[in-house]
C-alpha cells in the first residue's frame, strides 16, 4: 500500500534537489511545482554560436524542430551534458554563412532601437553542400540566458546563467568513434 | 466460455441494477440532480475508477508513441473484453508503459504526468488483491496521500519560490504566456500589452540585438499587477487549504476540503489548458467522496464533462471578439 | 483475445485460433460494430475540436452509462459533429474521412430501425455498398489520371513523400535519392531561384522506376479485383473477396498512414464476413490490433539502421 | 445483448415508414458527394485526395504538388516576395492549394493584408538554376525578403497589389524531368482585401 507513495515522495525529493542544485526547471521532473516560479522554458533560452580560431562568432538561426527538441531538453535541465547533447545534434548540420554580414542592433533600455552596433554577425544556416572544413574546425558555443521580471519597476532582466564551450572533439567523438570501428 | 458481448451486457445490467429503479429509468420521478446523486451514488467505485483512469490514459495520457499504441490497445481489449478492466495485468501493462516512457523523456514529462503514473501503479495494486476491503484502503489511502502531496508540495514549491511569492510569475504569464492572454482580456488587461512585451523580449532572445545592460522596461499595466497578486494569493491559500484540510482526516474538513478542491477543479482548467492534471484530480476526489458524500461525488462526476467542455477553443472567441 | 472466464482454464489454450474463431462467431454484430466505430471515432476522429470534444463526451458517457450506446441519439451527436465538420471544412477534409461520416449515419439509422434483423439488414447492405463503393470509385479515378496510368505518381512518391522514404529504402531505393529530389524542388518553390526552362532533371534511379510501375498494377489490380468481386454476391467471390481485403488491409497500412481508414474497412468486411466465414472473421478481428500497432515509429527505425 | 431491449419510440420519425429508406440513404448521399467531387477536381481543379470521391493516390496532383508564391506590387510594377508566412497564413495557403478558386486565394490575400510586412534591406538576386539543380548564373530580377513586422492596425489602409501564383509540378518518368507550369496569377487589389 505505501509502496507508490514512497516512491513518489522519493522523486519529488529527488526534482526538489535537481532543481535547486542543477537548475531543473520547476515544471519537469515529479515535483510539483507547475506555476510555482517563473523560471522554465519560456522564460530560459539560448544563443548557439560558431567560434573560430580568431574569435570571431556567428550565430546560427534556423534550427530544424529537431535540434529544437534537444535544445529545449537542454533548457529544461541545463547541465553541460545535456547542452553537449544539443551541441553534437546541431553540429549534425553543415552551417554555412547564407547572408552577407548583419549588424548587431543596438537596443536601449526602453524597448527602442538606437542604431546599429559595432558588431557584426554573419547569419548561419544549414545547408546540404557539406564542406567538412571551416565549420567543423569551430567550436560550438551554446549560451544559456535566463529572463526575470521585476514587478515594480516593471523591468524584464536577462541574466547569462552559463556558457558552454564545445571543441569540434566532443561533438564529432562519436562520429570519429564509428569510423574508427 | 462467455462472449465479449455477454460480458459487456452483464456490466450494463449490473449497472441499470445498481441505478436502483425498477423500470430502468433511473431518472424518472425525482428531480434531475436528485438522479444524478442516486447514479454517482451507486456506481461502482472500483469500475467507475478504472474506466475514469482509462479514458484518462487514452485521451490526456503521455505525449508518446509508445503510450499511446498501448493506451489504444488497453480501450480496444476493454471494449471486446470488459473483464480485463478488473486484471492486473492490463493496468500493469499502462503503468509499466507509463514508467517506461517518463524514463526516457523525464525531464520533459510534466509534473502532473508522474501523478497519472502513480496512479496508474495504485491501480494495478489495486487489482492485485481479490478482498474488496483491502482493495478499498489501498484505493481510499492512496487517493488522500496524492491529494495531500499534490497541493502539499506545490503549496511548498511555491512558497519557498521568491519569483512566486512576490507575484512576479503570474503577471509576467499574464503578459507572455498565449495560454492566458484570454483570461487577461476577460479581466481587462489589453492583448496589445501582452504582445508589447513579447516584442521586447525578442529584443532579448535576438543574437542580432544588443540591449543596454540586458536589462528591457516594458509596459505593463497596473490591472495585470493586481490580478497577479490575486491570483498568487488565491492560489496558494486554496492548495495549502485543500492539502491541509485533507490532512486532519475529519468528516468536517473533508467536506470543505472537497468543496474547495471542486472549486479548484472547476476555475483553474478554464484559464490552464492541463486537462488531464484536472481529470486525475477529480478522479481522486471522487474516489475519497463517492461513499461519503453523495453530493459532491455527483459534482465531481460533473467535473469531469467540465473539463471536456474547457476545451472548446474559447480563448480564441474571446481574443477575437 | 479470449472470451472466456480467468479461472476456467489454461491461458495457452484459450488464445489458439479455434478459440478466437468461436468467440468471434458469438458476438452480437450490432453491439460490436457500435463498439468498434466509437473506438474509431475517438482515436482516428476528425481533425477538428467539434468533433473531438463531442467523441471525447460520448466516450465518457458510454463508459458510465453503458446502455446509452444503443441510442439513436447518441449516434445522431457524433454523426451531426461530424456533419458540420465536413461541411466547414469539406475542400480540406480527406476523402476517408467522408467514409467515417457517412458510417456514422449508417449506424444511427442501424440504432433508430426496430427489428433486430432490420437492424442487421442495415449494417450488411451499408458496408457491401461502401466496399464496392470505395474500391471501385477509386478504380474509376485511377484509371481516369494519366499520372496514375503512366505510374509517375508513386515514383514521385517515392521520391518525395516522406512516408514512403522508409518503404523506399526497404525495397532498395537509398534514402538519399528522395533527400537529393527534395532539395532540389526547392529550387522551383524560392522566389530567389528560376529555374531555366521551369525544368529539372531529378537524380532517380531505375529501381524506383520499376517498384512505382509494380505498385500501380498491384494497387490497381488487387483494387479493382475486390470491388467487382464484392459486386457479385456468390459465397465463391465473396471468400476471395475477403481474403484479398484482408491482404490489402495488412498490407497498405504499413506504408500508408492513414489508419482510420483501413479500421472503417476492416469492420466493413468483418460485418460480410461475421456469420458466414468464421476463419475470415477470426482474421478481421486480427487486423484491429495489427493496425494499432502499425503506429509503432517503424519508419524512424528503418530510416536509422545502417545500411 | 439483442435488440429485444430496444423500444419502438426509438425509430426516427420519417424512417418509421420507409424501412428501406434507413438502408439506402447514406449510400444515395455518398454518391452524390462523391460525383461532386468528381465534379469539381476535373473543372475547378478541386485535389483529387479531399472533398469526398475516392481519389486518394490516384493522380500527382494534389496539395503535395502545388504551391503558391506571393507578392506584394507596387504602382510602379515592381514586386516583392513575401518569404516568411504566418501559421495562419500557411494553413490558408494550404485549404486554397486544395481548392484553387480565387474565392479561396483571395481569403490568403485579406490574411496578408492584416499584417505589415518588414522588407530586409538588401536586395537579395534571383539565382538562375539550370535543370541538373545547379546554379548557372544570376537571373535580371533581385527582390527585398518580406517578413511579417506586426498586425496592421484597423485606422491604417493597406497600399499596394497582392499577387498570388499558383504552380503544379508534374514529372515526366521517362525523361526523370520535373515540371512547373504556372497555373494561374491572381492579383487583388487593395479595396479587395482590405478587411
Amino acid at each position: 500500500m505505501l509502496c507508490v507513495p514512497l516512491v513518489a515522495l522519493v522523486i519529488v525529493g529527488r526534482q526538489i534537489y535537481l532543481s535547486t542544485r542543477y537548475g531543473l526547471s520547476t515544471w519537469k521532473g515529479g515535483g510539483m511545482g507547475m506555476f510555482a516560479a517563473a523560471d522554465e522554458r519560456s522564460n530560459r533560452y539560448a544563443k548557439v554560436f560558431l567560434v573560430d580560431s580568431d574569435g570571431n562568432r556567428d550565430p546560427l538561426v534556423q534550427l530544424s524542430s529537431e535540434d529544437f527538441d534537444v535544445l529545449n531538453r537542454a533548457l529544461e535541465y541545463p547541465t553541460r551534458e545535456n547542452f553537449l547533447r544539443a551541441a553534437k545534434k546541431i553540429a549534425q548540420e553543415n552551417w554555412i554563412p547564407a547572408y552577407q554580414r548583419r549588424p548587431v542592433l543596438n537596443v536601449n533600455s526602453d524597448g527602442n532601437p538606437i542604431g546599429a552596433g559595432a558588431k557584426s554577425y554573419r547569419v548561419m544556416s544549414p545547408s546540404e553542400i557539406r564542406s567538412d572544413t571551416e565549420e567543423r574546425r569551430a567550436n560550438m558555443e551554446i549560451q544559456f540566458w535566463k529572463i526575470s521580471y521585476e514587478p515594480r519597476t516593471r523591468r524584464l532582466r536577462a541574466s547569462l546563467a552559463e556558457t558552454f564551450v564545445f571543441t569540434p572533439e566532443e561533438r564529432f567523438r562519436n562520429d570519429a568513434e564509428r569510423k574508427s570501428l | 466460455m462467455k462472449s465479449a458481448t455477454s460480458a459487456r451486457t452483464s456490466v450494463i445490467s449490473r449497472r441499470q441494477s445498481a441505478s436502483g429503479s425498477p423500470t430502468g429509468r433511473p431518472f424518472v420521478g425525482s428531480s434531475k440532480f436528485g438522479a444524478l446523486i442516486e447514479f454517482a451514488r451507486n456506481l461502482d467505485l472500483f469500475e467507475t475508477v478504472s474506466l475514469l483512469t482509462l479514458v484518462l490514459t487514452v485521451i490526456f495520457g503521455f505525449d508518446h508513441w509508445l503510450f499511446h499504441i498501448v493506451a489504444r490497445i488497453c480501450l480496444l481489449v476493454f471494449i471486446l473484453w470488459p473483464r480485463s478492466l478488473r486484471t492486473p495485468v492490463f493496468w500493469l501493462a499502462l503503468a509499466l508503459t507509463g514508467a517506461i516512457t517518463i524514463i526516457l523523456t523525464w525531464e520533459l514529462v510534466d509534473n502532473h504526468k508522474y501523478l497519472l503514473d502513480y496512479w496508474l501503479w495504485v491501480l494495478f495494486m489495486v487489482h492485485l488483491f481479490a478482498q474488496p476491503q483491502r482493495q478499498l484502503r489501498i484505493i481510499l489511502f492512496n487517493a488522500r496521500f496524492f491529494l495531500c502531496l499534490t497541493f502539499l508540495a506545490a503549496s511548498a514549491q511555491k512558497l519557498a519560490s521568491p519569483s512566486y511569492r512576490s507575484g512576479e510569475m503570474f503577471e509576467y504569464y499574464l503578459y507572455v504566456d498565449p495560454r492566458f492572454a484570454a483570461f487577461g482580456k476577460l479581466i481587462g488587461i489589453d492583448p496589445s500589452v501582452g504582445e508589447a512585451v513579447k516584442k521586447r523580449t525578442m529584443f532579448l532572445r535576438s543574437p542580432f540585438a544588443e540591449v543596454q545592460g540586458n536589462d528591457i522596461q516594458i509596459v505593463g499595466s497596473n490591472r495585470a499587477r493586481v490580478a497577479a497578486l490575486m491570483m498568487t494569493s488565491w492560489d496558494a491559500s486554496v492548495q495549502l487549504a485543500i492539502g491541509l484540510l485533507l490532512l486532519i482526516r475529519r468528516q468536517r474538513t473533508d467536506q470543505i476540503a472537497h468543496i474547495l478542491l471542486l472549486f479548484f477543479i472547476f476555475t483553474t482548467y478554464i484559464p490552464a489548458p492541463v486537462f488531464g492534471f484536472g481529470w486525475i484530480l477529480a478522479v481522486m476526489g471522487l474516489t475519497l467522496a463517492k461513499d461519503k458524500f453523495p453530493k459532491i461525488g455527483a459534482a465531481y462526476l460533473v467535473s469531469f464533462f467540465a473539463i471536456l467542455l474547457y476545451q472548446l477553443p474559447w480563448r480564441e472567441w474571446v481574443l477575437k471578439s | 483475445m479470449s472470451m472466456a472466464e480467468p479461472s476456467q482454464g489454461n491461458w495457452a489454450r484459450r488464445f489458439t485460433l479455434e478459440a478466437l474463431i468461436k468467440s468471434t462467431q458469438q458476438l452480437e454484430l450490432v453491439q460490436f460494430v457500435s463498439l468498434l466505430t466509437l473506438f474509431l471515432a475517438v482515436t482516428f476522429p476528425f481533425d477538428h475540436w467539434l468533433f473531438i470534444i463531442t467523441a471525447r463526451v460520448c466516450l465518457f458517457l458510454f463508459l458510465i452509462f453503458p446502455i446509452i450506446i444503443r441510442k439513436p441519439a447518441f449516434w445522431a451527436a457524433l454523426a451531426l459533429s461530424a456533419t458540420v465538420v465536413t461541411i466547414l471544412e469539406w475542400a480540406t477534409t480527406d476523402n476517408h474521412k467522408y467514409l467515417l461520416l457517412y458510417w456514422l449515419w449508417v449506424v444511427v439509422f442501424c440504432h433508430a430501425a426496430v427489428d433486430p434483423d432490420q437492424k442487421r439488414r442495415v449494417l450488411v447492405f451499408n458496408a457491401r455498398f461502401f466496399l464496392c463503393f470505395v474500391f471501385l470509385a477509386a478504380v474509376a479515378q485511377k484509371l481516369s489520371s494519366p499520372s496514375y496510368r503512366s505510374g509517375e505518381m508513386f515514383e514521385y512518391f517515392l521520391y518525395c513523400d516522406p512516408r514512403f522514404t522508409a518503404f523506399g529504402k526497404l525495397v532498395g531505393i537509398d534514402p538519399k535519392v528522395a533527400d537529393a529530389v527534395q532539395k532540389i524542388l526547392d529550387f522551383f518553390k524560392s522566389p530567389f531561384s528560376q529555374v531555366i526552362n521551369n525544368e529539372l532533371l531529378l537524380p532517380g534511379t531505375d529501381r524506383a522506376r520499376i517498384v512505382a510501375l509494380a505498385l500501380t498494377f498491384w494497387d490497381i489490380s488487387l483494387q479493382s479485383l475486390i470491388g467487382v468481386l464484392f459486386l457479385w454476391r456468390r459465397t465463391f467471390t465473396d471468400k476471395i473477396a475477403h481474403l484479398l481485403l484482408l491482404f490489402f488491409v495488412f498490407t497498405t497500412y504499413l506504408p500508408a498512414p492513414v489508419f482510420g481508414f483501413g479500421w472503417i474497412l476492416a469492420i466493413w468486411g468483418l460485418i460480410l464476413a461475421k456469420d458466414r466465414f468464421p476463419k475470415i472473421s477470426a482474421a478481421y478481428f486480427i487486423s484491429f490490433p495489427a493496425i494499432l500497432l502499425y503506429q509503432l515509429p517503424w519508419r524512424e527505425w528503418v530510416l536509422g539502421m545502417n545500411s | 445483448m439483442n435488440g429485444s431491449s430496444d423500444q419502438p419510440d426509438h425509430q426516427l420519425g420519417f424512417f418509421r415508414y420507409s424501412s428501406r429508406a434507413l438502408i439506402i440513404c447514406m449510400p444515395i448521399v455518398a454518391l452524390v458527394i462523391a460525383a461532386r467531387q468528381v465534379y469539381l477536381s476535373n473543372y475547378h481543379g478541386l485535389a483529387v485526395w479531399k472533398g469526398g470521391g475516392m481519389g486518394m493516390f490516384a493522380s500527382m496532383d494534389g496539395q503535395a504538388n502545388r504551391f503558391a508564391q506571393l507578392f506584394i506590387t507596387q504602382s510602379d510594377g515592381t514586386r516583392q516576395p513575401l518569404t516568411h508566412l504566418l501559421r495562419v497564413q500557411k494553413d490558408a495557403i494550404d485549404n486554397a492549394l486544395n481548392y484553387p478558386v480565387r474565392r479561396n486565394f483571395l481569403a490568403v490575400a485579406k490574411s496578408i493584408a492584416t499584417i505589415e510586412w518588414a522588407s530586409s534591406p538588401e536586395r537579395m538576386p534571383v539565382v538562375l538554376i539550370d535543370s541538373k539543380g545547379e546554379p548557372a548564373g544570376r537571373a535580371s530580377e533581385s527582390y527585398h525578403m518580406m517578413a511579417p513586422f506586426r498586425p496592421r492596425s484597423r485606422d491604417e489602409k493597406w497600399k499596394g497589389n497582392i499577387q498570388i501564383e499558383f504552380w503544379k509540378m508534374s514529372y515526366n518518368p521517362l525523361t526523370r524531368t520535373c515540371h512547373a507550369t504556372l497555373a494561374q496569377t491572381f492579383a487583388f487589389t487593395p479595396d479587395e482585401v482590405q478587411q
